[in-house]
């Protein structure tokens, strides 16, 4: 019997070590999509060393905002299309207004197609770092500022980056709220 | 037929499993022979190396597609 | 029957009512549709059918060959052969082979639908339970396109009409020979946005853009559906397009603008509370009676009723905050931007003072629309 | 011959029967015991998500809403998969395996019998509380048998709770019975039945239960993280929190492709087993029979987003699981080859087993097909998630796993219970299931291509006509199911005595011991028949 029990163990500890691998997959995917640019996943951000642009094209960025389900803010892109040469910093911004009588907590998530441009977006600063406090009737206008990457594709001529705006004000704790009141 | 079989041996038998069609003679060598950790850690080389191979698959395809 | 009497789904040619749609009903094939990309899918579509068949024919040519002269019944003895590794090489060989010609024409549609040279026009399109959002985003115009079979066909209290489940109340109007980017994305779950002749089916995903391309090359009505299981009315939210010249397309893109002001200058103008609840019930009909159901009585553990509720039947500010600006963590949406401030009104209206609610007061349009444009930046100071 | 006779007269004397009464199953330890529950268990719930199959076809027989509402109609075809998949194909391949690899490999019972004993208890807890919340509140899952998040998360009804803990309890369930098939195989053959005589079903069943311990816990943990998102908090599957909901997808297929093999390696084993009786010939390419079992099981691994090609994976790596999926279908080719290699030139007789397996190798071949043209990425935004892809996997389910069960029951059942099946009821079931798969199934082909999307409760009218003829047939199918059911009692009843071979070109350990099988077997290792030596 114990040479069942030794092929028992081992087999237990495989299927317990596929269970932990189904949890790994989470940081394998988002590695996965770095490399890939599978999804669009922005991973990009933070300050980049400036360096000289290329002139020789330009490329077509679409901003679009986008509202997910029972988000009733008043949300939208300053500037609808931005022609931008690759390593050409860019500022921006787009504009928030809740509407509704009540305090709401947003948070903006960014994602860029085609997927494979992803990687060469770089957002210098972005609102969507950060959670989106706002008091009724409050309006705030949120900077954005990127580069485009100089090795962005050639077959790559326009890209789109959305943001499509969350509300998790059930899920934050009260923190951020009376953070923001305080301030006020 | 009693030895053991080789590396290459080894290597081919696994191969020929990804292919799908192996002799009778050389499955019963390698069932004789063979200790079964040696094939499943050559498998996993190879379906590592078929990964990699059809990743290069796909990046001949792109380049003559001028992707 | 056979294959020549492929028909783009749902095109002009059309049979009016069920009984005569004989012919179309047996439809087999995939549609060739009306772009480059369809037609490149149709013809490969064809090509890996009949490869599929030669090797059938082969394959099952060989074993029932083999049942008839191989029975014990015929006489049949049983040789004993088990094994030709050289056979086996061969019949692995030959496949890979026609893998291989199948994957060639295969890459080169995948490239060519992969196009991504700059578009002429970009459309967003937004999934909703269970409607699609259209924005023209060059143009400032978007609008919501909803089902318009009316619900007596559905629960058959009326005849069936020809585009049955296949036609909204506002085309997503499209000009042929531009090059188009649709840039999809969801509110809520996972859709997915399908038209046929178009070769065009995208997941619609929240949080995230996708893109697709297409080039319509001849004008018509294409119809399509949602093809991603989207909650309880997913095989309700169809695609519609209409494609028209260029020409036909920009005067249709003035005349939206003239409609919208137009919309927009009759909320200003006093509504009696009879108009009110008659718009107001066919807004609720489209865009409410899904999960509140016709008669208001809710889906009890998902959809509360709204009869007799105590939303509907307490302050007008609360109730008309909730259907604005939804409430969140439930499935009941945001409607501020998917309905008029008319029908806004008339719905807010409608709930108030149907199926036995009756409160007699009426919301009018004008304080529905300056909830809606509120002006920015005063709670700030 | 005689020295197997002896042993068995030995098994006799150290041996008791069966306990008495309900204790007999609630405690046995015998595989036998435990191998007919798991079979009569899948099939109480083949004819439970058969009748929802039914609900479904039902309402679909006419364009328009009649019988069902479309909440109603999701909870159906939701219910109808998980059940179908977890609770029918999968326990009856593992009855199938608990029955026949002891007898196979000439041992005396599983390797762990205790927990032979649990895996199976758990199956029917696990089902209660998944069936029970179709009467609960808010209705049974609605999201579809691959709930993807975010409708079976943030939009679930508040049962989704409980499935998510009743498909633990079958993860945990298929992973011990894997466990034990893993231990009987490799450590419990009779002496001389080395690795290489192993019976083929045994062969494919070593290799799903492999699959199985890799993927059930995958498949567990993805279930985990929907538990976590909707109750602690965290946001794997939630873009509003981080998340990202394709990410669910990636995981989910990262089990459910492997979880495709699972359910119809076994059935290439049992058809192994039956064609080469039938034919009265050695089963052409053993060898690469094996080979090739392990070759689809390694590369199943590596086509799961074969399934998302719409959800907007980059060029590169559409072509990478194109490429990957359409290789698979070489290994595939190479079985079906064997197949009929094995029939030409044998000697062959057409029983009811023999029947099933022929249609098998035809019909599962036609859901091969389907299969390579899904792979190619470009026609398969055509074909995705219409009724061309629900035609395709019933194919290969249906007159797949289902049939290669049926077949496998017809084949051993005169063993099981000492008597053979009536042919002409057995012949009488096999044609109206033909006849009924067909009418039901290749139809489906036709309003996929024509444009029809899957999981819809209502349908545009030129769809109508081939879903009325779908409709009709799938009630032939699931009526003429009660002659299977009426077979199997009448079997077990009485019938003609089988002899220990009780098919004429039967080869195997199985068969060198009476019919029916005694309820100790191999209490001593037998010597292996000069056939097998």
């Amino acid at each position: 019997m114990s040479a069942h029990g030794r092929l028992v163990r081992r087999l237990v500890l495989g299927s317990v070590l596929m269970f932990g691998f189904g949890f790994a997959l989470v940081p394998l995917y988002d590695v996965f999509c770095e490399v890939t640019g599978l999804n669009g996943k922005i991973t990009n951000t933070g300050p980049v060393a400036i360096s000289a642009m290329d002139t020789s094209r330009q490329i077509k960025v679409r901003l679009i905002a986008v509202h997910n389900e029972g988000m009733p803010w008043d949300f939208g892109p300053m500037d609808g299309v931005i022609r931008a040469h690759p390593g050409e910093m860019k500022q921006t911004a787009f504009m928030a207004t809740n509407p509704t009588g009540r305090r709401m907590v947003a948070q903006a998530i960014p994602s860029v197609a085609p997927a494979e441009a992803a990687q060469y977006l770089h957002k210098v600063n972005c609102f969507c770092f950060e959670q989106q406090a706002l008091m009724a009737g409050e309006s705030v206008e949120m900077p954005l500022l990127f580069v485009i990457d100089k090795k962005l594709p050639e077959h790559i001529r326009s890209l789109t980056l959305s943001y499509t705006l969350f509300d998790i004000s059930p899920e934050v704790s009260s923190a951020v709220l009376a953070e923001k009141e305080q301030r006020l | 037929m009693s030895d053991k079989p080789t590396l290459w041996q080894t290597l081919l038998s696994v191969l020929s499993g990804f292919f799908g069609v192996q002799s009778e003679r050389n499955r019963e060598r390698d069932f004789r022979n063979g200790r079964p950790l040696y094939y499943i850690l050559t498998g996993l080389l190879m379906a590592g190396l078929f990964v990699v191979g059809v990743i290069l698959l796909v990046r001949w395809a792109l380049s003559l597609a001028g992707v | 029957m056979g294959w020549k009497i492929i028909k783009t789904i749902g095109s002009g040619l059309g049979l009016t009512v069920y009984t005569a749609t004989a012919s179309a009903a047996w439809e087999v094939n995939l549609t060739p549709g009306v772009t480059d990309v369809s037609r490149s899918v149709f013809d490969l579509h064809m090509t890996i059918f009949w490869i599929c068949v030669a090797i059938a024919l082969v394959v099952f040519g060989v074993m029932f060959w083999s049942i008839f002269h191989h029975r014990k019944s015929r006489g049949a003895k049983a040789h004993h052969f088990h094994e030709n590794t050289m056979v086996e090489v061969i019949w692995t060989i030959i496949p890979i082979i026609i893998l291989v010609a199948m994957a060639v024409p295969a890459t080169a549609t995948l490239v060519q639908m992969y196009d991504t040279s700059e578009a002429e026009l970009d459309v967003q399109i937004t999934g909703y339970q269970w409607k699609w959002r259209y924005d023209y985003l060059d143009h400032e115009l978007n609008f919501f396109s909803n089902l318009s079979t009316p619900r007596d066909q559905i629960s058959n209290e009326a005849d069936k009409q020809e585009h049955y489940l296949l036609e909204v109340d506002r085309h997503l109007v499209l000009p042929v020979e531009t090059k188009i980017r649709f840039l999809l994305t969801s509110n809520d779950v996972i859709h997915s946005w399908w038209v046929p002749a178009l070769a065009v089916k995208k997941d619609a995903i929240p949080g995230f853009i996708n893109e697709a391309w297409t080039v319509i090359n001849e004008p018509g009505i294409y119809r399509g559906q949602c093809a991603e299981l989207c909650g309880k009315d997913h095989g309700f939210m169809p695609v519609v397009i209409e494609a028209v010249s260029k020409d036909d397309f920009n005067q249709w893109l003035a005349d939206a603008r003239v409609a919208e002001q137009a919309e927009a200058a009759a909320a200003e103008r006093v509504w009696t509370l009879d108009e009110l609840m008659q718009q107001g019930e066919q807004v609720y009909l489209r865009a409410c009676a899904a999960c509140h159901l016709p008669n208001g009585a809710g889906v009890p553990g998902a959809f509360p009723a709204l009869k007799g509720s105590a939303v509907a039947l307490g302050d007008v500010a609360a109730h008309i905050d909730i259907v604005l600006n939804g409430k969140s963590g439930t499935a009941m949406q945001a409607f501020r931007d998917q309905l008029s401030a008319t029908e806004l009104a008339a719905v807010i209206t409608y709930e108030r003072n149907a199926w036995g609610n009756s409160l007699g007061e009426a919301v009018s349009p004008a304080q529905i629309a300056r909830l809606l444009t509120p002006s920015t930046g005063e709670a700030e100071q | 011959m005689s020295t197997l006779d002896t042993t068995l007269h030995a098994d006799a004397h150290e041996h008791h029967g069966p306990a008495k009464g309900m204790g007999r199953w609630l405690f046995t330890t015998n595989h036998k015991d435990i191998g007919s529950m798991y079979l009569w268990f899948s099939l109480l719930m083949f004819f439970v998500g058969g009748c929802m199959a039914l609900m479904i076809r039902a309402e679909l027989f006419q364009p328009g809403l009649q019988l069902i509402e479309p909440g109603f109609f999701n909870q159906m075809t939701t219910m109808h998969g998980l059940i179908m998949v977890f609770g029918a194909v999968m326990p009856a391949f593992v009855g199938l395996a608990n029955w026949m690899v002891p007898m196979m490999i000439g041992a005396p019972d599983m390797a762990l019998p205790r927990m032979n004993n649990w895996s199976f208890w758990i199956l029917p807890f696990a089902f209660a509380m998944l069936i029970s919340t179709l009467f609960m509140e808010g209705g049974a899952p609605n999201f579809g048998w691959t709930f993807y998040a975010p409708l079976s998360t943030t939009y679930a009804p508040p049962s989704v709770t409980y499935f998510i803990f009743a498909i633990h309890m079958m993860g945990i369930s298929s992973i011990m019975g894997a466990i034990n098939i893993i231990a009987t195989i490799l450590n419990m053959r009779a002496p001389g039945m080395t690795m290489m005589k192993l019976p083929l079903f045994c062969w494919t069943w070593l290799i799903t239960a492999f699959l199985l311990i890799a993927v059930m816990p995958v498949l567990a943990g993805v279930v985990t993280m929907m538990l976590m998102d909707i109750h602690f908090g965290t946001s794997f599957f939630d873009a509003g929190g981080g998340g990202d909901p394709v990410l669910f997808q990636h995981v989910f297929w990262f089990f459910g492709h492997p979880e495709v093999y699972i359910m119809i390696l076994p059935a290439f084993g049992i058809i192994s087993q039956i064609i080469p009786t039938f034919a009265r010939k050695r089963l052409f390419g053993y060898a690469s029979m094996v080979y090739a079992t392990a070759s689809i099981a390694v590369l199943s691994f590596l086509v799961w987003a074969h399934h998302m090609f719409t959800v907007g994976i980059p060029l590169a790596g559409e072509l990478f699981f194109m490429y990957a999926t359409m290789l698979i279908a070489v290994p595939t080719g190479v079985k079906v080859f064997n197949w009929v290699a094995t029939m030409f030139r044998g000697s062959m007789t057409f029983e009811t087993p023999m029947l099933f397996a022929l249609a098998f190798v035809v019909l599962f071949t036609i859901g091969g097909f389907s299969g390579l043209m899904l792979a190619i990425a470009p026609v398969d935004f055509q074909y995705h998630d219409t009724y061309f892809v629900v035609a395709h996997f019933h194919y290969v389910l249906v007159p797949g796993a289902i049939f290669s069960i049926m077949a496998g029951v017809y084949y051993w059942l005169p063993k099981w219970t000492g008597h053979m099946l009536d042919e002409r009821m057995g012949k009488l079931h096999f044609w109206l299931s033909f006849i009924g798969v067909n009418i039901t199934f290749f139809p489906m082909h036709f309003i996929g291509l024509a444009g029809m999307p899957r999981r819809i409760p209502d349908y545009a009218l030129q769809f109508a006509d081939f879903n009325m003829v779908a409709s009709i047939g799938a009630f032939l199918f699931g009526l003429s199911q009660l002659i299977f059911l009426w077979n199997v009692i009448a079997c077990v009843r009485g019938g003609r005595k089988a002899e220990a071979r009780a098919w004429e070109g039967a080869e195997g350990l199985e068969w060198e011991i009476p019919s029916p099988a005694p309820y100790h077997t191999f209490a001593t290792p037998p010597q292996l028949p000069e056939s097998l030596r």
